[in-house]
């Protein structure tokens, strides 16, 4: 297990690095209720949580305060091991799948080098794909545990609705995949820094101002697989699982509590996934619109003269150029919730198997084509 | 261009054409299936063309253009490729498939406009065209074979177009019956002539003729290509393998125009003639060939001395001409044979057509005593026919008289020859002369007694085009191939048609004795005779059947039997169905009351009570408990592994 | 004892048990999470032996895919606790499971002899493993699996849709969402 | 030959042993549970056994088909087990339960 460092110093920072990661993302969640509870209601014209702190935002406190005093009870007639493991379970994929994906440039301290991410998996996209379908066994149990017929029902509809749209999804980062030749985050990411290049025929061809990211090159890719990501974490127009006009809500009717706050962390963790992959794969990662990681650097460098300070502030600013592009997709998340109505659970199916396969499958061979007739035939 | 691509585009343009056709076969949009199938022929027109200008362009050695596209069949030795080759016979061959064959599909553009099996008709002349090529480009005998099988396939279907009438659809089961008994002979030419030369590339074939001919049994070679002449016979329609052709004439007339008269039927000839090298070391042969090609000519043009049917009579003439082209290459005159193969393909295209003409315009009346005087209703239809009729019945200088005269001269003076053959060439010749005429005559001389109801006119544009440039070529066809007789006299015009062919061509001693000069005068006085008969006898016919009235019943009644044994084809028909049919079917029977149901049948029921019998008590052992049977495979897995542990 | 070491014995001992529990628990639904759990520490049992994208596969096909397919018909039939689990019958049953012991036996006795035959002693294994290397597995194994056993690919291709048209098929019942009469 | 711990030197037999005891134990599910379902994930334990001999031998050979068959073995299983999947659901449409002995009707 090389990955976790060769010396005591390196276990102890990738230790202390996958806490820190997990640890955001829980932090993340209150703080994207809040924002999804402000949003909705300045999207439906009204005020929100606003009277709890500055702006509402202690309100997260409050309501934490509330989750944990909460009286924790179990369905007599559910069963009670699967009914307390599912809000755990909730949580694992979500968490480490998210731990894979790259936040920043490597920290480069004296001889060390630190990714900013939980750990490096050299086959990133299949394990976080992996990881993120056992989030249906999650909502299984807790609708067998729960022991009622909606609870069933919302999880037999959830986990349905994942397999289904986990092939489209899986379908259409293909195209990008076969664009940059692998697996890894990192070197994807690598592959969309600069302006927006590319070569065919032997010939190379290159913009000015655009940057070179995926979406230039899979724009249907991308529309696919942001909705693809919507069907996975169960957000509307997707969240048929809930489906409150039928099911009560659907999977968790039966929770209430901490055990609730447990798979609200589960979703959120899943929109972040989404919203980070959907910056990797499409939108550069932590890349700077424009800019590679050493024209960074070179100005950080030329502006404070310390390789140390300078190094550092390269970190941060793709952190923050992440960060960014990071919002911007959670917030269209939020957006999309409270603007779009819900699919009726037979479309629902019609849209992932008879749209979005169709079209994806038809983007995997055009681009395999391409790929294949651009690079093979060189014109000299 | 590339001349393997041109070969290509030659034989794909018309299966092209097939394909765009046959997918859409229910259309009943004449024009555009017309005009695909028409440019269709018309691209592997040009093709031959240009691929014939590139064989002219080399020395007359090196005239052969081959082209393999992939390796077929290779088993051991016997390889096969999907080989073509373009030279001096195919590429006359090719000229003549397309250039005929796009007037045709022109001309049916007019004909068959109302036909609702429009787009499917041109499907299918389409790949007919196409298997033609591949039989007469196919460098080997078992690529043409593929286009000999293929465009027998589109013949039945052509012949049984209009299957709905029974008649017609037996038609075209006849003509593929009668067919398989000539293939079946083909192949086991090819069987015999692989296992003595060890190859079926034609070209190869005639170059190891002569050396097999002198170190080896001659008997393997003279058994094989008399195979391959069965095969010819069948395609061919010679005695005895006729029969069908007559028959044939149940499709639409642009099919009989050519398939039945212009390409399909000569691809015996043609393939006698790729093989000449072969066939010229098998004297028996090449006899037994002369032999049958002067009877059928005969016994042909007879009968069509007394049919009644417009489409009958040609056909019946061209049995009798083809049988001419077999007299021709049975005497060793490859190359006359060629010649009129080319000549009969205009004026009989020609006269077909021009049937078709007149059937169209006579709302699909054939019998000619209901015709006459139509000279006033289809003026263009009557010149051209004419020009084709003074064709066939060899008039000086109309392209019939050429080939014709050049195959009665080496009839009579190769050494493969006999006067009896070049007596009964200049009676098949005498023949031909009354009988067209007589077809002219109750055709469009004379009165008419056509029906009050039905009003003749003149067909369109685009029947009347192909007939005209057909008459033109029927007129000039022949001077390709003057004889050195009557060059010498107006002025040494080169016989283009012998220099092309020289090559290609063995040519066999001519044997008549005497000087040069004697032998001029030979042939002078022997043209004389032949041309010189025929007239009287067209005269004749022209005054019996427009001058005389009832003459032709008088002299009918004065032959009495011979003429209604002539007029029921001398009961050829009836005598196969008595003689092999019948016999076939009874014998059937018994095999299968006999043989089949009391040995065979039985035999079977035996093993299957055994089979049963122990699967009873295997059945036993299943008790469809699944559990079971894993177990047993477990076990077996045990000692399987076990045994090979302890070993 | 290395941390690699402690991963074998660890995973080994997970997939030995929920494996066991595969078979000997009652209620199915317990089987089928069982069996989820063992595909996983497969998983990651091909992660210490790097086969890296082979791990991702079996989480995506086995655990996210087929097992969650179990585990939804197991709840779709809503199967209780079972009266009778196992097969009835104790002779069969103790050659049943005779045969297995037996089976298991032989398996291990023929890979410790053919290990020994072929003279390969782990110790040089693992050099030859070494030296040898499969590095870039995923590119190497799509390398494989395009160029030299494209014809199996594609057969599977073929098998894949069969199964699918088959079991549409059989599971096929009148009406269904979309029923027009 | 050095003596070699068995415990503290992982080599291929300890992953060969592994596979042979799961796939030992997943013949046993097979030869003695009733539930069809569970008969079907006993199958999938066995396949999962052999596909660790598989990716054994090809880490100890340093060749990558033994992966290649690994793959082939998945595909095989996705396509039983959906196939597997929609009998039992025909199975306990008709008779509202999964017991493999509802198969001994098609004995012949």
């Amino acid at each position: 297990m090389t990955s976790m460092g060769n010396t005591t110093f390196e276990i102890v920072i990738n230790t202390i690095k996958l806490l820190a990661v997990f640890l955001l993302m829980v932090q993340a969640v209150p703080i994207l209720v809040w924002l999804e509870r402000r949003g909705s209601a300045f999207i439906q014209n009204r005020f929100g949580p606003n009277r709890v702190g500055p702006l509402g935002l202690v309100q997260l406190l409050a309501d934490a305060v509330k989750f944990l005093t909460k009286e924790d009870f179990a369905p007599e007639k559910g069963n009670r091991i699967m009914f307390y493991m599912a809000p755990v379970f909730a949580l694992i994929p979500a968490a480490v799948a998210y731990a894979a994906i790259p936040m920043s440039v490597p920290l480069k301290v004296g001889d060390y080098t630190f990714l900013i991410q939980g750990y490096e998996i050299n086959v990133g996209i299949v394990f976080i794909l992996g990881i993120s379908s056992l989030a249906a066994y999650t909502i299984l149990m807790a609708g067998w545990g729960s022991g009622s017929k909606f609870s069933l029902m919302g999880a037999l509809r959830a986990s349905a609705q994942i397999i289904s749209y986990e092939l489209a999804l899986g379908l259409s980062i293909v195209g990008i995949i076969l664009l940059y030749g692998t697996f890894n985050l990192t070197e994807m990411i690598h592959a969309q820094q600069g302006i927006y290049h590319f070569s065919a025929f032997g010939y190379t061809v290159a913009a000015s101002w655009l940057p070179n990211w995926g979406i230039f090159y899979q724009p249907l890719g991308m529309i696919l697989f942001f909705s693809a990501t919507f069907a996975e974490s169960n957000r509307l127009p997707f969240d048929l699982a809930e489906g409150e006009a039928e099911l009560v809500a659907g999977f968790h009717t039966e929770y209430g509590g901490f055990k609730m706050l447990m798979f609200f962390i589960g979703e959120y963790g899943h929109m972040m996934i989404a919203s980070g992959l959907m910056a990797t794969f499409f939108f550069g990662g932590y890349s700077i619109w424009n800019f590679t990681p050493q024209e960074v650097y070179n100005w950080c460098y030329g502006l404070v003269g310390s390789e140390q300070i300078a190094n550092v502030m390269n970190v941060v600013l793709h952190f923050l150029s992440y960060n960014i592009k990071f919002a911007i997709f959670l917030w269209i998340f939020i957006h999309v919730r409270w603007t779009l109505p819900r699919f009726r659970y037979d479309q629902l199916m019609d849209l992932g198997w008879k749209t979005m396969l169709p079209w994806a499958l038809g983007n995997t061979i055009v681009t395999a084509i391409v790929i294949f007739v651009t690079s093979y035939f060189v014109i000299s | 261009m590339n001349q393997q691509a041109l070969i290509a585009i030659l034989l794909l343009s018309p299966l092209i054409g097939f394909f765009l056709n046959g997918v859409r076969f229910r259309s009943t949009n004449y024009v555009l299936a017309g005009s695909i199938a028409t440019i269709a022929v018309l691209i592997s027109f040009i093709c031959s063309v240009l691929l014939f200008l590139n064989l002219v362009d080399l020395p007359p050695e090196a005239r052969r253009i081959t082209a393999n596209f992939f390796e077929w069949i290779a088993v051991d030795k016997f390889k096969i490729n999907a080989g073509f080759a373009v030279d001096q016979i195919s590429s006359i061959m090719i000229l003549i498939i397309t250039g005929v064959g796009a007037l045709i599909h022109l001309f049916s553009i007019g004909y068959m406009h109302h036909d609702k099996g429009v787009t499917k008709y041109f499907a299918y002349l389409n790949l007919f065209i196409f298997n033609m090529l591949i039989l007469v480009l196919g460098d080997s005998l078992l690529t043409m074979f593929v286009g000999w099988e293929g465009v027998g396939l589109c013949s039945y279907l052509l012949i049984g177009f209009w299957f709905n009438d029974s008649a017609k659809a037996a038609a075209g089961m006849k003509a593929f019956i009668t067919n398989r008994i000539g293939d079946a002979a083909f192949i086991i030419g090819m069987f015999i002539l692989f296992m003595t030369f060890g190859t079926l590339n034609m070209h190869e074939l005639n170059m190891l003729a002569p050396t097999i001919a002198e170190s080896s049994w001659l008997g393997a070679v003279t058994l094989g290509t008399m195979m391959l002449f069965i095969g010819a016979t069948g395609k061919s329609a010679q005695i005895p393998l006729y029969v069908w052709l007559p028959d044939a004439m149940a499709g639409p007339t642009p099919v009989s125009a050519l398939i039945h008269a212009a390409t399909m039927v000569t691809a015996g000839i043609y393939m006698i003639v790729r093989l000449n090298g072969l066939f010229i070391v098998a004297p028996n042969t090449m006899m037994v060939i002369a032999i049958v090609g002067a009877a059928t000519a005969v016994m042909a043009a007879t009968i069509g001395l007394t049919q009644f049917d417009i489409k009958k009579v040609l056909a019946y003439s061209t049995v009798s001409q083809l049988g001419y082209m077999f007299l021709a290459v049975g005497v060793g005159a490859f190359g006359a044979g060629m010649f009129h193969l080319m000549t009969h393909a205009f004026f009989k295209a020609l006269m077909f057509l021009g049937s078709g003409s007149v059937i169209h315009a006579m709302h699909e009346e054939q019998d000619i005593r209901k015709m006459g005087g139509l000279r006033k209703y289809l003026p263009i239809t009557h010149a051209t026919f004419f020009l084709g009729w003074l064709a066939i019945i060899g008039m000086p200088p109309f392209a019939g008289f050429f080939s014709k005269d050049e195959i009665l001269w080496k009839a009579f003076s190769s050494s493969q020859g006999h006067i009896l053959l070049w007596a009964a060439g200049v009676l098949g010749a005498v023949l031909t002369a009354f009988y067209m005429t007589r077809l002219m005559a109750l055709t469009f001389w004379g009165k008419s007694r056509v029906d009050k109801s039905v009003h003749p006119h003149e067909s369109p544009w685009l029947m009347t085009v192909p007939l005209i440039v057909l008459a033109i070529l029927s007129v000039v066809g022949g001077w390709v191939g003057i004889p050195h007789v009557i060059s010498e006299q107006i002025g040494h015009i080169p016989n283009f048609w012998e220099h092309w062919l020289e090559p290609v061509i063995r040519k066999l001693p001519t044997v008549v004795e005497g000087a040069h000069h004697d032998e001029t005068m030979l042939e002078w006085s022997l043209m004389g005779i032949s041309v010189g008969l025929a007239a009287i006898s067209a005269l004749t016919a022209y005054i019996m059947y427009t001058k005389k009235e009832g003459a032709s019943d008088k002299v009918a009644k004065a032959f009495g039997p011979v003429y209604q044994l002539v007029n029921k084809k001398y009961l050829v028909d009836e005598a196969y169905s008595a003689g092999i049919i019948n016999p076939l079917i009874e014998g059937s029977k018994n095999l299968w009351y006999y043989v089949d149901v009391n040995v065979i049948d039985k035999a079977t029921y035996k093993v299957t009570d055994l089979v049963r019998g122990g699967g009873s008590f295997v059945k036993s052992l299943q008790t469809g408990n699944m559990q079971q049977y894993a177990m047993y495979i477990g076990i077996g897995v045990v000692v399987a592994l076990s045994f090979v542990l302890m070993r | 004892m290395t941390a690699d070491v402690f991963l074998f014995w660890f995973l080994a001992l997970i997939t030995v048990i929920s494996g066991l529990a595969v078979v000997l628990m009652a209620n199915p639904i317990y089987s089928a999470l069982c069996l989820a759990m063992t595909m996983i520490s497969v998983a990651a049992i091909f992660v210490t032996l790097q086969a890296y994208f082979l791990a991702g596969v079996q989480i995506i096909v086995y655990a996210g895919a087929v097992m969650v397919l179990f585990v939804m018909v197991l709840m779709l039939f809503d199967l209780k606790h079972e009266l009778q689990a196992f097969t009835r019958g104790r002779a069969t049953g103790a050659l049943k499971i005779a045969s297995v012991g037996i089976l298991s036996g032989l398996i291990v006795g023929a890979v410790t002899i053919g290990l020994t035959i072929a003279g390969r002693s782990s110790d040089e294994v693992i050099s030859a493993a070494a030296a040898g290397g499969v590095v870039d597995t995923t590119r190497g194994l799509s390398e494989a699996l395009f160029l030299k056993n494209i014809f199996g690919f594609e057969a599977l291709g073929v098998l894949l849709l069969v199964i699918a048209v088959g079991t549409v098929a059989l599971s096929r019942s009148k009406g269904g969402t979309h029923a027009r009469d | 030959m050095p003596e070699t711990n068995m415990i503290t030197t992982i080599g291929a037999e300890h992953y060969l042993v592994l596979s042979a005891i799961l796939f030992s134990i997943g013949m046993a599910g097979v030869l003695l549970r009733r539930n069809l379902i569970v008969l079907l994930m006993s199958i999938e334990l066995m396949l999962n056994a052999v596909n660790i001999s598989f990716v054994t031998f090809s880490y100890y050979s340093g060749k990558v088909e033994g992966q290649i068959m690994v793959f082939f073995v998945m595909t095989i299983a996705a396509a039983e087990a959906a196939v597997g999947l929609a009998l039992a659901v025909s199975i306990f449409k008709r008779f509202k339960e999964v017991n493999i002995r509802f198969f001994e009707h098609l004995k012949g």
